[in-house]
């Protein structure tokens, strides 16, 4: 479904990602882990259109995505989170929904004023879809509420919900359980996994090993800006590689 | 005890980050903080050294507590951090960067014969030392930036994540020179993510979960503990 | 009472000069600092057309036309620019606009201005035509209003405010972020020529005096201190701030003391918006109601 | 929300103030420019005012009430100019304003005084256009027309052929500019180059370099006091040697104090009025008495004169109606010598005028005899 | 006509440098608090009629002290209840707040002086003349005291560790607090600085032309123009554009009206920022 090739990506001279290729879709839910530092963000934003693709090629099913503005990139189903909590805190939780939905009629002003029926159809089937998202997300109950209010996990699972608004055929979700304690993350390990049962293929950066053994089914390594690692989480956490890149080499103990 | 942590809690806007953590630190010793991301682990050390003001919780240092002093007040009682990311001037000289970096003694001769030191000790920097230090690789900024525990030698030394994104080869170099920066009596306190190397060096370990204390013990102890893998690794 | 129905088009035409603004501020978290350019390109348009024997209704639509259109003109390159960077860039159009007015006397008869604008839909020149000007004012304010409450309440609205909440978001979720800043700049400165055409034909003269900065000063302070980003605010900001300024005419001043008044209002003006900042930059109708 | 109706019973309680009937007084309006850019004139225009009002109600006022100006500031700026005598003519309910400074504000208020038939009187507006504006209005400055067609007659009378031609940037400035040019023109004379300078600026070196290019006889530079003084003086240190040819706006002891040793011997035509007579003897005398220590500012008399004459109208009119002051005042004005001359109105309410010519000799501005 | 055109030049110049001396101050702010000061205009005009108060009562020489002196407590007042208590919002809103200070101080020196021109009385002078060149005494020491000044500024950047502690505040302001600079000293510099560059420019002007309230917010947009050519936060480009800005529109006049002198800053603003937003002469960054 998604498939890169041969990305690089340098800032100032610096290169954060080097030559990176893969391919999603054989699996419903693929992992992307690695140290800090190692370019699995900023994988993330030349995906997405943030950051300029310097080298390589970007796919989504047959079509060519690289460097193509990033709100084209959304509405061809290719959704994202980020890494940090980005929800609209000065909108309620329903707006942020009602918001994320796509190619809203209502956001062109000719529409809006020559065919005010269009939009009203519209932004009640808008509505409609934002409390079915709050069912799935269990946030029925905090719908008027401002995001801003709502606790870092509740924003994390709004942010969630706000994907779903877009009818994405491919998620990307930055660390979403960085951060949110262990009751909330069953809910967004339920939310994640129900999706896959609609045909989404989800790709997340994850820091929690054992979340991502239990989610993936496929996992990639990445240090330094490469892929190091390829393969099912179990046997990731037993390759050589993975383990230094993740708990270091231990110190030679005649230096030390 | 030359550091002690209690009961910390703290965070950004409202949401807590740290949830009671506790640690302490002897004099001329190693520590290291480990554990996932989103640990709070730099929550901590910002914690320490007065950048985040905690909501509960108080840290003494020196057998002083220092809770709700000012960062510049801990700097001049010998707390020196040296942060992740940006943590030399670009736009100022290698040079510069060693005086501003040092410019909390007094004593100038004594700060003048440190930077000597450091520029003796590191040629790749004194060659340098008239350009923005913006130019320099990731490896020789961390140094630059190790350079100002070398010109203070403060009782303690906070580094948060000094191997990030460095060539293997820089690791072994930094990691050298946080060995030789405590021989020379400076305590040091790391959050690495560079779990074994932090501990082969360390006294003490503690690990952190989600905001608390998950395991403490000394270097050797940790490194042995399968909880700590599993941690990391899912095991 | 013609002086009341004087002071209240005046008032109802910075009602319009400010939700125009607001549009663009308070919503799409733009800030102008040039707005008055586009104030005056509507006054201009519409005074020199309906001068040159077009029927001055006509003058008018075409001058909110001509104001929109050059709204996103300046809109497209300025908005690469972000925050207070895109306020410079607009401020200095804005004068740029005005000393155009000033010296270009082949057009704009320069610093004589234009005298004797005649008022459309053969409302009487002078006091006479004043109360039927004040109907006609109140018609477009409230159609105004109407349209902008429709606009911001609107999917179109909404998709503004995520814009200046949080522009990587929006674009993450498929929104055109430069399109809806362009239209919002468009739409805002089809309104403040709006109002500018209105004032053109109300007060029946202008010259390049009438659009100095100190009028985005003015509209500005009117927005801020009705409250950014809500409908109600830039009209109840407008109403206390045109008003405040007649009734320092009925304070019995004396003569001789006459000359401390403009300054100590300008005092309070550079006051209020200091204060507003401090302590209430949400306005005296806030959008978040706490 | 709360604060709304406050103001709005702030506002009915004022209006109600200032509505109610000021008992035994004759009231006439003035919209001044007591602040903004030109309140640097209306302070001086009032205390001209002042002065005649006083000498007027010394003189049992209007026969037997006492006379009283209503000041209006107008900021300067024609919006609230209009917005000034909008109250004027609605709330005060006056049948005589003294119309606002500056062509551009008495032009944007002279269409609401004519359709009003309200008598709008100018003491310093010289736009030509004003001679148009309707038979409600009148003046006592002469226009525009008379000043551009003696400067031009002063240049052709030194002996200048070609000049530079630099006005500021303002509707005095670019209309006197206008008229200079073509009656200069018409005389045979030649305009090297002709530009506009800002008002307001501190810094003219370009505008005199763009002069000293051309290196003219003589410059023909219709201005303000601080511009032209700023102007004097910068062309002065420039070492710009030419006969500097100014108008009535500049000729102010203002324009002495600030630009020192660098205004010697401008010359300059304004219109003028002997200063022998009687009448401005019994001004000067009157004025230093009044304001020791205070030159008398430009258009001062015209101020003074402005409101004798009004005095004298609405003691002869028959009501205080405004058709029967019209034609009071047209009958008051006639022979009336005030201190700036004969005050005859013409058809359009417009004055003649004497043009005299002005220079600055040791400092101080007097009559230029060649 | 080629003495023209160099005199021409030469007055660029020399008001260039007088925008450069308002530049620096703007930058340094800018640099150091990242907002535009909007209100620093105003400092260049109180500073001047400070001057103008207290050279009633004492010698011109010995008035410009205690006005400079007074300028630089205006700035500390303002740092200290509008700006100091803003820190932690966005631009904009220190913007928006300077100019209503902006607004506040113009409208105070209306009401305490008038909106009358005013003037320090110097006697006109002939102007030196060099090589057919003529500068008037007022230039060459407008020129000298800019010269003075901001090789005074590049000294204390380059050689003080206040100076240097300033280019590291503007690199980054977190790192600079870490690393234990005395934060309340650098803001008070900064603020010191810029006032005092602002008050002694705006005497240095009035002492040329004349003293209206309108001279800080007109020289204040030129210094904009100045800042944003050289870059934000370039002291050097704050030099080098108050230099461009003052010899761009002296030659223009020779080519367009004069009515448009004002108009080439404001229209360099508009191209700087749209072609090339970082300023042209940002060849260095940060805060030189």
């Amino acid at each position: 479904m998604l498939t890169i090739e041969n990305v690089t990506k340098s800032f100032g001279g610096l290169s954060a990602v080097c030559g990176v290729s893969l391919q999603l879709g054989k699996t419903p839910i693929t992992g992307l882990v690695g140290p800090n530092g190692s370019g699995k963000t900023t994988l993330f934003h030349m995906i997405t259109g943030f950051y300029s693709v310097d080298k390589g090629r970007v796919f989504l099913e047959d079509r060519e995505i690289t460097n193509l503005k990033p709100h084209l990139i959304s509405r061809m189903g290719l959704l994202r989170t980020f890494q940090h909590t980005r929800v609209l805190p000065f909108l309620s939780t329903l707006e942020n929904l009602i918001a994320a939905a796509p190619l809203q009629r209502g956001e062109s002003l000719v529409q809006l004023f020559l065919r005010p029926g269009a939009v009203r159809k519209d932004e009640r089937k808008n509505a409609q879809k934002a409390r079915e998202v709050l069912d799935t997300i269990k946030l029925q109950p905090l719908a008027g509420e401002l995001a801003g209010r709502l606790s870092y996990g509740q924003q994390r699972l709004l942010e969630l919900g706000r994907i779903l608004m877009a009818d994405p055929r491919v998620i990307m979700l930055d660390e979403p359980t960085a951060g949110i304690n262990p009751s909330l993350v069953r809910d967004l390990v339920r939310v994640i996994r129900g999706l896959t049962g609609v045909g989404i293929q989800v790709f997340l950066i994850e820091h929690n090993m054992p979340l991502v053994m239990e989610l993936c089914d496929r996992v990639l390594v990445m240090d330094a800006g490469g892929l190091i690692f390829e393969g099912s989480p179990h046997e990731a956490v037993k390759d050589k590689a993975v383990i230094e890149a993740y708990l270091g080499k231990a110190r030679d103990a005649s230096k030390s | 005890m030359l550091l002690r942590v209690e009961a910390i809690t703290a965070g950004y806007g409202g949401t807590d980050i740290l949830q009671g953590v506790g640690m302490s630190q002897e004099g001329g010793t190693v520590s290291c903080v480990i554990g996932p991301n989103g640990a709070g682990k730099s929550t901590l050390l910002r914690v320490i050294v007065g950048q985040i003001s905690p909501s509960g919780g108080r840290v003494f240092f020196d057998r002083r507590d220092v809770t709700g002093t000012s960062m510049l007040e801990r700097a001049r009682m010998g707390l020196v951090f040296v942060p992740q990311g940006t943590n030399i001037f670009p736009n100022l000289t290698v040079l510069e960067n060693l005086e501003i970096g040092s410019s909390l003694m007094e004593n100038t001769a004594e700060r003048d014969k440190g930077i000597k030191e450091v520029l003796e000790r590191f040629p790749f920097i004194r060659v340098k030392r008239s350009r923005p230090a913006g130019i320099l690789s990731g490896g020789e900024r961390q140094i630059l930036a190790l350079s100002r525990i070398i010109v203070l030698k403060p009782l303690l030394g906070l580094l948060d994540e000094p191997s990030l994104g460095l060539s293997p080869i820089m690791v072994e170099m930094i990691f050298d020179e946080i060995l030789t920066m405590n021989r020379s009596g400076t305590s040091m306190l790391l959050v690495e993510q560079n779990a074994r190397k932090a501990l082969s060096i360390s006294h003490r370990g503690y690990v952190l979960e989600l905001g608390r204390n998950r395991i403490t013990g000394t270097g050797a102890e940790l490194l042995s503990n399968p909880e700590v893998k599993t941690l990391y690794l899912g095991g | 009472m013609d002086y009341l129905y004087h002071i209240l088009v005046i008032a109802l035409i910075y009602v319009i000069f400010a939700s125009s603004l607001n549009l663009e501020l308070g919503y799409a978290g733009l800030y102008n600092f040039g707005h008055v350019a586009f104030f005056a390109i509507g006054a201009y348009t519409s005074a020199l057309l309906s001068l040159a024997g077009f029927s001055p209704a006509a003058s008018m639509a075409i001058a909110v036309l001509c104001s929109a259109a050059s709204g996103a003109l300046l809109a497209v390159p300025a908005l690469r620019l972000s925050g207070d960077y895109f306020g410079i860039a607009t401020l200095a159009f804005g004068e740029l606009a005005r000393l155009f007015a000033l010296n270009e006397r082949w057009l704009t008869k320069g610093p004589m201005g234009l005298p004797g604008i005649p008022r459309p839909l053969g409302i009487e020149a002078g006091i006479s035509g004043i109360p039927v000007y004040f109907f006609f004012t109140v018609t477009i304010t409230a159609a105004v209003l109407l349209i902008l409450r429709k606009t911001t309440m609107s999917p179109f609205g909404r998709a503004l405010k995520v814009v200046r909440e949080d522009e990587f978001v929006a674009r993450a979720f498929g929104k055109n972020v430069f399109s809806l800043k362009v239209r919002a700049v468009a739409m805002g400165s089809l309104f403040a020529g709006l109002a500018g055409a209105l004032y053109a034909h109300f007060v029946t003269y202008i010259s390049p005096y009438d659009f100095s900065l100190n009028e985005t000063i003015l509209v500005l302070l009117c927005v801020v201190l009705g409250g950014k980003g809500t409908l109600s605010g830039p009209v109840l900001g407008a109403f206390v701030i045109i008003l405040f300024q007649e009734l320092l005419r009925f304070l019995p001043i004396p003569t001789d003391w006459g000359r401390f008044v403009s300054p100590i209002q300008g005092m309070i003006y550079g006051a209020v918006l200091v204060i507003l900042m401090l302590k209430r930059p949400e306005g005296i109708i806030p959008e978040h109601r706490t | 929300m709360k604060r709304l109706p406050a103001v709005a019973v702030c506002l009915v309680v004022l209006l109600c103030a200032a509505l109610a009937p000021a008992a035994d007084e004759v009231v006439v309006g003035s919209i001044t420019p007591l602040s903004g850019k030109l309140a640097v004139y209306g302070e001086g225009f009032q205390q001209a005012m002042l002065l005649a009002l006083d000498e007027v109600n010394a003189a049992e006022g209007i026969n037997g009430k006492p006379m009283r100006i209503h000041y209006e500031d107008n900021n300067s700026t024609a919006k609230d100019s209009v917005s000034a005598i909008q109250k004027l003519i609605t709330v005060n309910k006056l049948p005589v304003i003294f119309g606002p400074a500056a062509s551009s504000n008495f032009l944007a208020v002279c269409p609401i005084a004519q359709e009003n038939k309200t008598i709008l009187i100018g003491a310093e507006s010289a736009a030509a256009d004003i001679t148009k504006c309707g038979d409600y209005v009148f003046r006592l400055f002469p226009s525009d027309e008379l000043q551009g067609k003696g400067a031009a007659e002063l240049a052709v009378s030194l002996g200048y052929k070609e000049v530079v031609l630099t006005y500021i940037n303002n509707d005095w400035g670019v209309g006197l500019g206008r008229v200079f040019k073509d009656n200069f023109v018409k005389a045979g004379g030649k305009i090297i180059d002709e530009f506009s300078h800002d008002e307001g600026k501190t810094d003219y070196r370009t505008e005199i370099l763009r002069i000293k290019k051309h290196s003219p006889r003589a410059a023909v530079n219709l201005t303000y006091i601080k511009e032209g003084a700023t102007m004097l003086k910068q062309s002065y240190e420039t070492g710009l040697k030419t006969q500097w040819l100014m108008g009535s706006a500049s000729k102010s002891p203002k324009l002495v104090e600030l630009a020192g040793e660098a205004a010697e011997g401008v010359i300059g035509t304004y219109p003028t009025f002997s200063q022998e007579t009687p009448q401005y003897k019994h001004f000067k005398e009157v004025w230093a008495k009044k304001y020791p220590e205070k030159k008398v500012p430009v258009f001062g008399e015209y101020n003074y004169d402005m409101v004798h004459i009004t005095a004298k109208a609405l003691r002869a009119s028959k009501s205080y109606t405004s058709q029967d002051i019209r034609a009071a005042l047209i009958e008051a004005a006639k022979g009336y010598m005030g201190v700036t001359g004969d005050k005859t109105f013409d058809e359009n309410g417009d004055v003649g005028a004497v043009y005299g010519k002005w220079t600055v000799k040791a400092g101080i501005i007097t009559d230029y005899r060649p | 006509m080629s003495g023209y055109y160099l005199q021409l030049m030469t007055n660029g110049i020399i008001a260039g440098a007088v925008y450069a001396l308002f530049a620096v101050g703007l930058t340094l702010v800018y640099g150091v608090f990242r907002f535009i000061n909007f209100a620093h205009g105003e400092l260049i005009a109180w500073g001047a009629y400070l001057t103008l108060a207290f050279s009633a009562l004492i010698p011109f020489g010995a008035a410009i002290f205690p006005a400079v002196a007074l300028t630089v407590l205006i700035a500390l007042t303002q740092e200290r209840y509008v700006y100091a208590p803003l820190r932690k919002k966005t631009g904009i809103t220190l913007l928006i707040a300077s100019i209503g200070l902006s607004y506040f101080l113009r409208n105070g020196l209306r009401l305490l002086w008038g909106s009358d021109l005013q003037s320090f009385g110097f006697e006109a002078a002939r102007g030196l003349v060099f090589f057919g060149i003529t500068v008037s005494r007022t230039q060459i020491a407008m020129f000298l005291a800019a010269v003075i000044f901001l090789g005074f500024v590049w000294g204390l950047l380059r050689f003080t560790m206040l100076g240097k502690g300033l280019r590291a505040a503007a690199d980054s302001l977190e790192l600079a607090e870490i690393v234990g600079i005395d934060m309340k000293k650098i803001r008070r510099a900064v603020w010191i600085i810029s006032a005092v560059f602002a008050a002694s420019g705006g005497i240095l002007i009035a002492i040329d032309t004349n003293l209206e309230p309108m001279m800080g917010i007109a020289n204040l947009l030129k210094a904009f123009a100045a800042v944003l050519l050289g870059g934000a936060g370039n002291v050097w480009g704050a030099l080098l554009g108050g230099l461009f800005i003052g010899i761009a529109e002296n030659l223009g006049v020779a080519f367009f009206s004069p009515g448009y002198k004002d108009a080439i800053s404001f229209a360099l603003i508009i191209a700087i920022l749209l072609f090339k937003p970082t300023g042209i002469f940002a060849i260095m960054k940060g805060m030189r």
